[in-house]
């Protein structure tokens, strides 16, 4: 196995965190898993990091009673990446910690509805009636028509 | 402390003494006497104005970004601060009379009046006076946001109007911002000199974009044709003396700004070269076209308006075509007449409002259909409106008539028979809706309300009949005014006009004196013809014959309303309104694209364009 | 031209152009008369008219304004008349061209409406209304031949342009050298008279006489010298322009009341027209004659 | 030298005991904040002259150069270390209930703040950019209504996103120069980072700090927030935070990255974030969307002066950022008696003449009116545009004019329903006094700007030429000639 194939499947296997990661944020409504791919992306960058001063057989460098081992792998990126997860971490726990709560407040965890009601929201405490344009078609999945007849009610 | 100086501070002065003194009796005189003052100031450089002076520096001056401001003062600017303060001299005369108590009694600030109307004037000094391009910017953002204080002070309707004017006005400053900087890349500094210079060797493109935006940005504060829909409504709206000073000068500073920046630095000479591809127009014959048609269309959009303030303030943007298209055929007798036609406007202008405001100040009324039969009341505020139509319309005793006379025999010279008959059929304009004022408000049957309707009160007659003294007296001697214009020529670099005290010496010219003396000596011979016959007995205005139906008291018959039935006839069609139609496709426009990008804002998934940049970004890498 | 001989001059004009004028009625009720197989007045008849309503003891007047109104009419035309330069008197040619006269003879028009409009009386209103429209239809065209002729000879100074189509001879006349702008002038010369076929706003048929309903006794005898003037003013301008002007009284007389005559003859023949007939004919047939004329002229 | 380091601690120490210093007294706890934030500023101030002569750099730890984090003090980076303490102070959130809380997260939003500027290294950067992040949810959400949390949350998605694209980025840049100290980033960028790679690192990290600077893409969640929010916080975000995001893309500009691509990124996400935060804000109907909506075109502004090259695009771009750092903040708080719909507006100068002319006065500046330093911030900005002679800047300069004209326009619809003439059926609220006296105290600043325009113009000359030369940036930060960082 030469150097080059572990290099391109490392680096495609980042990527490809990190695409799914992006995937998840944009394709999917549902907030649950827009954190999800928060976290992915996190990791995929994080990978990226790690990958960036990767050596094949590169061992760490400890000086063991004076001998230097041949090959010593960077330790800057290990260090950079514990900061970024600890940071990732703590994101997602607020992230999550937000998503109880807007459950709680709005009663749904599907980004569109959220959104709508969001604006509705605005619009009432700053006395304007709601924008026409936001009562786009968009919304007409099932169980938001249900959610509207409940939150109309 | 140069003498520019002390105008400039005695204006300062003016404005802060209106704003803390204004409300009280005296308060009114008090910044009348100052811009006496202001004008006494003026007239110490008066060897401007009879080219024994070439230019009047002001010792104040700062040096921002690596820019050297400086203001000065030369003819051009000092014929238009005359006017300037003339205007505003009688304005606050005006205004400091019995028509201040009454607008102080139902709520309007006085403080406010005479602060914004000296606000007015100071921001106009200060824009005549700029030395190199950036201070004409920094001038002309003080004037149209001083004119928009003076506009908005009326409130309710006034406000949508001013606010229409601002949007307008601030767009044309962008516009003009826009040229301003282009010329500053391309010449390297905002003199004056500099662009003169540079001004032949410019390219044709980069040169008829500059055209246009300085054009368009002028045009807007001229009320030249495709931006001329803010400028009526606007000055009809504001309060009294108000709308005599900007219908008198206001929109005049665009005209300033066009002389000093095209007509001086660029040169009507480079325009005539600026062919316009696929037509036999350049750019001299598409600005005097512009000229021309914005004389045709507002007039006679007057000639429809039943309101006597709306009828002049659309004149007001009727003439300044006359003003446009003098200037722009840049021959010796054009620039003169077109100059001129500045001032006798301005004079005729400001009598021809304070007669309407003393008007509504008696009767409370301006609508032309509600008045009638006021000779007999107001006699001396009839001589006024009389002077005043007979100098809009351009008749012989008064002063409009010269300048029109130079602009005409500019065109025969000139020989160019289409704009000749354009002008034309913008006098003839005038002449019919001019009729129509005077008639509606003057002549004609007395209305019953208005029976005890007495004369305008002295505060308001003396200003009016010194205008009307000063429209006959520059109508009888058209010399006084010729002088100033041709120290104006001589200072811009365009053939100065050969002149005398009476008019125009050269073949076919003028001699004003002559002919008003012949006129006089006409009309003396007329009264004695008149009186051959016997005493004439004056009778009612009910005693007259009607085809066999009496007249009563209570059903008054003053034909005023649809005055000009057979000319609506013919040309009512062609009133399409095509220009406001226009002005909604904008707004419609900005308003679609804006709630476009709100609806981006609110609802649109963001994360497809970040994906659409993050793809962008990985995939560099990975190529 | 010293001081005295052009007072002699300024006093001599109008009373000639009043004679002339009154000539000019009595010729013009000849000829109408004439066609419609009758025998016309006698010789002194407009004189006679003139004395009868001026010695009148009755002379009703609406204000001061309706009195003012007159005497701008008569002492306008008055005016106008120095400025058109006979055989043998120039008078004040040389101060005020062909542009300065046209402007002259708005004066008469906007006095008399003026007067009118003091009158309060709505007919006289309406009529005014109609005759200024009326000026507004013939002014242009009229504008139009005075901007041909005054491109042709170079100069607005009419009394330069009667020496310059003396000087060359008939070829150099103003009807050789620019006939469509002559056959526009001879058609809105009836317009300018205020005569048969655009004297819808005169004429006593249609409103109760329009402008001239509250006039009587001086004030009518006024507009009586007034219409004597216009039509000497009408056919003057005309020889001027176009007939090589007057230079020997005996050739001048007989030029300016043929002008006058052939529209006379022509107009009795026509139905009158309405205010927007007016103006559509003259904006239409005239004007296209007048801009063709000008584009052959200034070719 | 050290008191600078004491400008970052200081702040975060406070923030960590406010809760223990609670329990003693309560009303320590309320004026520990300010006193703490007081004396920052303080040692900022005492510090600004000396650094006028020559930039300083600190190494934490003792570790030399590019292993260690540097600290790197110029007149540039203290300039926003201060009015980011100074902000805080004069901002200092008043909601009644969770007094504490909120307290401590603006101490911690003043110490990462001044820590962003002053740092010179890019993790380290990074590091402090999230620490900002994570303290600006806790200010929004601090509100309590549903409205905050969900408009949180989107604001979390994004940064969330950002932020990993950042980490990309460095990690790019880190692969290809096996350094993060900027002053070594500096010396290898232009062979090592000058080619595709170099690029993708930029407009990676660009979109990853953009999204506090309300760059074009990633400014979505700008209205949602600033409209729940208070109005307070919302001052602080758009009037301080926004500038110091962009300070590091300046950072990254200047030091790093040279490419001209990189400019026109700069330049296309610029015309359309005027464009379309102008064009929003025309139709907004209620008063803090509109600034929310303006505040996205000032910095798109501010990304176009950015986009021109060499020394006249940082001078514009600081002009612009100083400018608006003043005026955006005061509008805030104007807003936060006036921030419902501006038809309920109608009459409100009447109840509140001050409030009022004072918001004539910053809409005049913003729109940029002559004597007011808007105008002269704005000509800083056209006039090399103009000079550079190439048409996406023509167009730049078309975009921006028109804007301003949008501006004008629905800025005065406000000022006409203020002072309308028959008031609106509700009651107008009067401005609190303190809000009020710190909006008085900024539009004072812009009114002495006008009176000394010229000092104030060479002294932002001088601290945007110190900031563009690179070399003294690298001499100062390590004097002896830095080694390749890759350990072999």
């Amino acid at each position: 196995m030469d150097i080059l194939d572990i290099n391109i499947i490392l680096y495609s296997a980042a990527f490809g965190l990190m695409l799914i990661g992006i995937g998840g944020i944009v394709i999917s409504n549902h907030l649950i898993r827009i954190i999800f791919g928060i976290a992915l992306l996190e990791a995929g960058a994080n990978l990226l990091l790690l990958l960036s001063t990767y050596h094949e057989g590169a061992s760490a460098p400890i000086i063991v009673d004076g001998s230097v081992p041949a090959m010593m792998a960077d330790p800057v990126p290990q260090a950079l990446v514990l900061t970024a997860i600890v940071i990732g971490v703590g994101i997602l726990a607020l992230a999550l910690s937000l998503a109880i709560r807007v459950q709680r407040a709005y009663g749904t965890l599907d980004m569109r509805e959220v959104r709508l009601k969001l604006e509705q929201e605005i619009s009432e405490n700053a006395g304007i009636e709601m924008p026409s344009s936001s009562h786009a078609p968009a919304v007409t999945t099932a169980n938001s028509a249900a959610a509207q007849q409940e939150s109309g009610s | 402390m140069t003498a520019l100086d002390t105008l400039l501070l005695i204006s300062a002065i003016t404005v802060g003494v209106a704003l803390l003194a204004g409300n009280w009796r005296v308060g009114g005189w008090l910044v009348t006497i100052l811009y006496a003052l202001q004008g006494a100031a003026l007239l110490m450089m008066s060897g401007l104005g009879y080219s024994t002076l070439t230019v009047v520096q002001s010792s104040f001056s700062i040096e921002v970004l690596s820019e050297q401001l400086l203001w000065r003062f030369d003819a051009l600017s000092w014929f238009f601060a005359l006017i300037t303060i003339g205007a505003g001299l009688f304005s606050s005369w005006f205004a400091s009379g019995e028509w201040g108590e009454r607008y102080r009694d139902n709520g309007g600030s006085l403080r406010l009046f005479h602060g914004a109307l000296a606000l007015n004037v100071f921001t106009m000094l200060v824009l005549l006076a700029s030395g190199d391009l950036l201070t004409l910017f920094i001038g002309w953002e003080l004037v149209s946001w001083a004119s928009f204080l003076i506009m908005a002070l009326a409130g309710g309707k006034a406000f949508g109007y001013a606010m229409r004017y601002i949007s307008y006005a601030f767009a044309g400053a962008m516009a003009l911002l826009g040229g301003l900087l282009l010329i500053y890349a391309e010449v390297g500094s905002f003199d004056f000199q500099s662009l003169k210079e540079a001004a032949p060797q410019m390219q044709a493109s980069t040169l008829w974009l500059l055209v246009v935006l300085l054009t368009s940005g002028f045009g807007v504060k001229m009320a030249i044709l495709p931006f001329h829909l803010w400028q009526a409504k606007a000055y009809a709206q504001t309060p009294g003396p108000g709308a005599a000073f900007l219908g008198a000068i206001s929109s005049r500073m665009g005209l300033f700004a066009f002389i000093v920046v095209v007509v001086q630095l660029i040169g009507i000479s480079r325009l005539v070269e600026m062919e316009i591809p696929f037509t036999f127009l350049d750019a001299q014959d598409l600005l005097a076209w512009i000229a021309v048609f914005t004389i045709i269309i507002p007039t006679y959009i007057a000639l429809r308006q039943h309101d006597a303030r709306r009828l002049l303030a659309w004149h007001g943007v009727g003439q300044t075509g006359y003003m446009l298209l003098g200037i722009v055929i840049a021959n010796d007798l054009g620039s003169a007449g077109g100059l001129m036609h500045v001032f006798n406007y301005a004079s005729y202008q400001a009598m021809l409002f304070m007669v309407v405001v003393a008007v509504i100040h008696r009767t409370g009324t301006s609508d032309l259909n509600k008045l009638g039969g006021l000779f007999t009341r107001m006699p001396l505020s009839y001589l006024a409106m009389l002077i005043g139509i007979i100098g809009l319309a351009g008749l012989p005793p008064m002063n409009g008539f010269v300048s029109k006379w130079l602009i005409y025999r500019s065109l025969i010279v000139d020989g160019s028979p289409l704009l000749f008959l354009g002008a034309v059929i913008g006098t003839l304009g005038t002449i019919l809706s001019v009729y129509k004022l005077i008639h509606n408000i003057f002549l004609g049957q007395l209305r019953v309300e208005h029976v005890a309707v007495r004369e305008a009160p002295l505060s308001m007659v003396i200003p009016m009949m010194a205008l009307a003294v000063i429209v006959f007296v520059t109508g009888y001697f058209p010399g006084l005014v010729l002088d100033w214009t041709s120290a104006v020529q001589a200072s811009i670099g365009i053939p100065v006009l050969a002149h005398h005290l009476g008019g125009v010496s050269m073949k076919g010219g003028l001699d004003m004196i002559w002919i008003v003396s012949v006129l006089l000596i006409g009309f003396g011979f007329g009264t004695l013809v008149f009186f051959l016959g016997g005493r004439s007995r004056r009778v009612h205005q009910l005693d007259n014959y009607a085809g066999g139906h009496f007249l009563t008291a209570e059903t008054r018959y003053h034909y005023s309303d649809n005055f000009y039935p057979g000319l609506m006839h013919l040309i009512g069609p062609w009133y399409r309104n095509s220009f406001e139609w226009l002005e909604r496709g904008v707004i419609s426009a900005v308003d679609t694209l804006s709630t476009a990008m709100q609806g981006l804002y609110r609802n649109a998934h963001p994360s497809y364009l970040l994906l659409a940049a993050v793809v962008f970004a990985l995939s560099w890498v990975i190529v | 031209m010293h001081f005295l001989e052009l007072l002699v001059e300024l006093l001599l004009m109008p009373i000639l152009a009043f004679v002339i004028g009154l000539a000019m009625v009595l010729m013009m009720r000849r000829i109408g008369a004439r066609i419609q197989r009758r025998v016309g007045p006698p010789v002194l008849q407009p004189i006679y008219d003139i004395i009868k309503l001026y010695s009148k003891d009755t002379q009703i007047s609406h204000g001061l304004m309706h009195e003012i109104g007159i005497i701008m009419a008569v002492g306008g035309y008055i005016a106008a008349e120095t400025l058109l330069p006979v055989p043998g008197l120039d008078g004040l040619a040389d101060k005020g061209g062909a542009v300065t006269l046209a402007y002259m003879l708005m004066i008469p028009a906007l006095g008399m409406a003026l007067g009118v409009g003091q009158c309060a009386n709505p007919n006289g209103s309406i009529g005014i209304s109609r005759a200024l429209t009326a000026m507004l239809a013939y002014d242009i065209p009229f504008i139009l031949v005075i901007f041909g002729a005054s491109y042709v000879y170079g100069t607005t100074n009419l009394a330069e342009m009667i020496s310059i189509q003396q000087q060359q001879g008939v070829s150099s006349w103003g009807i050789v050298q620019m006939p469509l702008l002559a056959l526009t002038a001879l058609l809105i010369l009836p317009a300018i008279m205020g005569k048969h076929p655009f004297e819808i706003y005169v004429a006593p048929a249609e409103i109760a006489t329009g402008p001239m309903v509250e006039m009587s006794g001086k004030f009518m005898g006024g507009l009586f010298v007034m219409q004597c003037f216009q039509l000497y003013t009408a056919g003057v301008i005309f020889t001027t322009l176009f007939l090589g002007g007057g230079v020997y009284w005996i050739t001048f007389l007989p030029k300016i009341f043929l002008v006058v005559a052939i529209p006379m003859s022509v107009a009795y023949l026509f139905p009158r027209y309405r205010t927007e007939d007016v103006l559509r004919l003259m904006w239409k047939w005239p004007m296209l004659l007048g801009l063709i004329g000008l584009a052959v002229v200034m070719k | 030298m050290n008191l600078l380091v004491l400008m970052i601690a200081l702040p975060l120490l406070t923030a960590f005991l406010l809760s223990s210093i609670n329990r003693i007294s309560t009303l320590a706890a309320r004026w520990i904040g300010p006193l703490v934030l007081l004396a920052t500023a303080v040692i900022g101030l005492s510090v600004w002259p000396q650094l006028g002569a020559a930039p300083l750099a600190l190494q934490w730890g003792g570790f030399q150069a590019p292993l260690g984090i540097t600290l790197y003090a110029d007149q540039f980076a203290l300039l926003f270390a201060l009015a980011m303490t100074i902000g805080t102070l004069l901002l200092w959130p008043r909601s009644a209930e969770n007094q504490l809380r909120s307290s401590s997260l603006a101490l911690l939003l003043a110490g990462t703040g001044s820590g962003l500027a002053l740092s010179g290294d890019l993790f380290n950067i990074y590091v402090f950019y999230e620490l900002m992040t994570v303290v600006s949810y806790g200010l929004i959400a601090g509100r309590g209504t549903s409205g905050s949390f969900a408009s949180t949350l989107r604001y979390l998605v994004i940064s969330g996103f950002g932020a990993a694209l950042a980490l990309a980025g460095i990690a790019l840049v880190y692969q290809a120069t096996g350094t993060l100290n900027l002053a070594q980033l500096a010396q290898l960028a232009p062979e090592k980072l000058n080619n595709l790679q170099g690029f993708a690192a930029f407009v990676l990290m660009l979109i990853g700090f953009g999204v506090k600077a309300e760059l074009f893409p990633v400014n979505m969640w700008v209205p949602e927030v600033y409209a729940t929010a208070s109005s307070r916080v919302s001052a602080l975000l758009a009037g301080v935070v926004s500038k110091l995001a962009l300070l590091i893309i300046m950072r990254l500009l200047i030091l790093v990255f040279h490419q001209p691509e990189a400019l026109t990124v700069l330049l296309v996400l610029g015309i359309l974030g005027v464009a379309s935060g102008e064009l929003a804000a025309w139709r907004a109907r209620d008063l803090n969307r509109m600034l929310a909506f303006s505040s996205i075109g000032q910095l798109g502004v501010m990304f176009i002066a950015l986009s021109i090259p060499g020394n006249a695009g940082i001078f514009a771009a600081l002009a612009v950022m100083v400018h608006h750092l003043f005026l955006k903040p005061s509008m805030f708080l104007l807003a936060e008696r006036w921030g419902g719909s501006i038809e309920k507006l109608a009459g409100a100068a009447r109840t509140s003449p001050i409030a009022a002319a004072l918001f004539v006065l910053l809409a005049l500046s913003l729109i940029g009116v002559p004597p007011l330093p808007g105008f002269w911030a704005k000509l800083l900005v056209i006039m090399p545009m103009l000079a550079l002679d190439q048409p996406l800047y023509y167009l730049a300069v078309f975009v921006m004019l028109a804007a301003a004209s949008l501006e004008a326009n629905y800025l005065f619809r406000v000022v006409m329903k203020l002072y309308d003439k028959q008031p609106a059926a509700t009651s107008h609220k009067v401005h609190a006094t303190a809000d009020l006296a710190t909006a008085l105290f900024l539009g004072g600043g812009l009114i002495a700007a006008v009176f000394m325009l010229v000092p104030l113009a060479d002294r932002l000359d001088s601290i945007a030429a110190q900031a563009t030369d690179v070399s003294t940036y690298i001499q100062t930060v390590a004097p002896q000639q830095l080694q390749s960082g890759r350990v072999q």
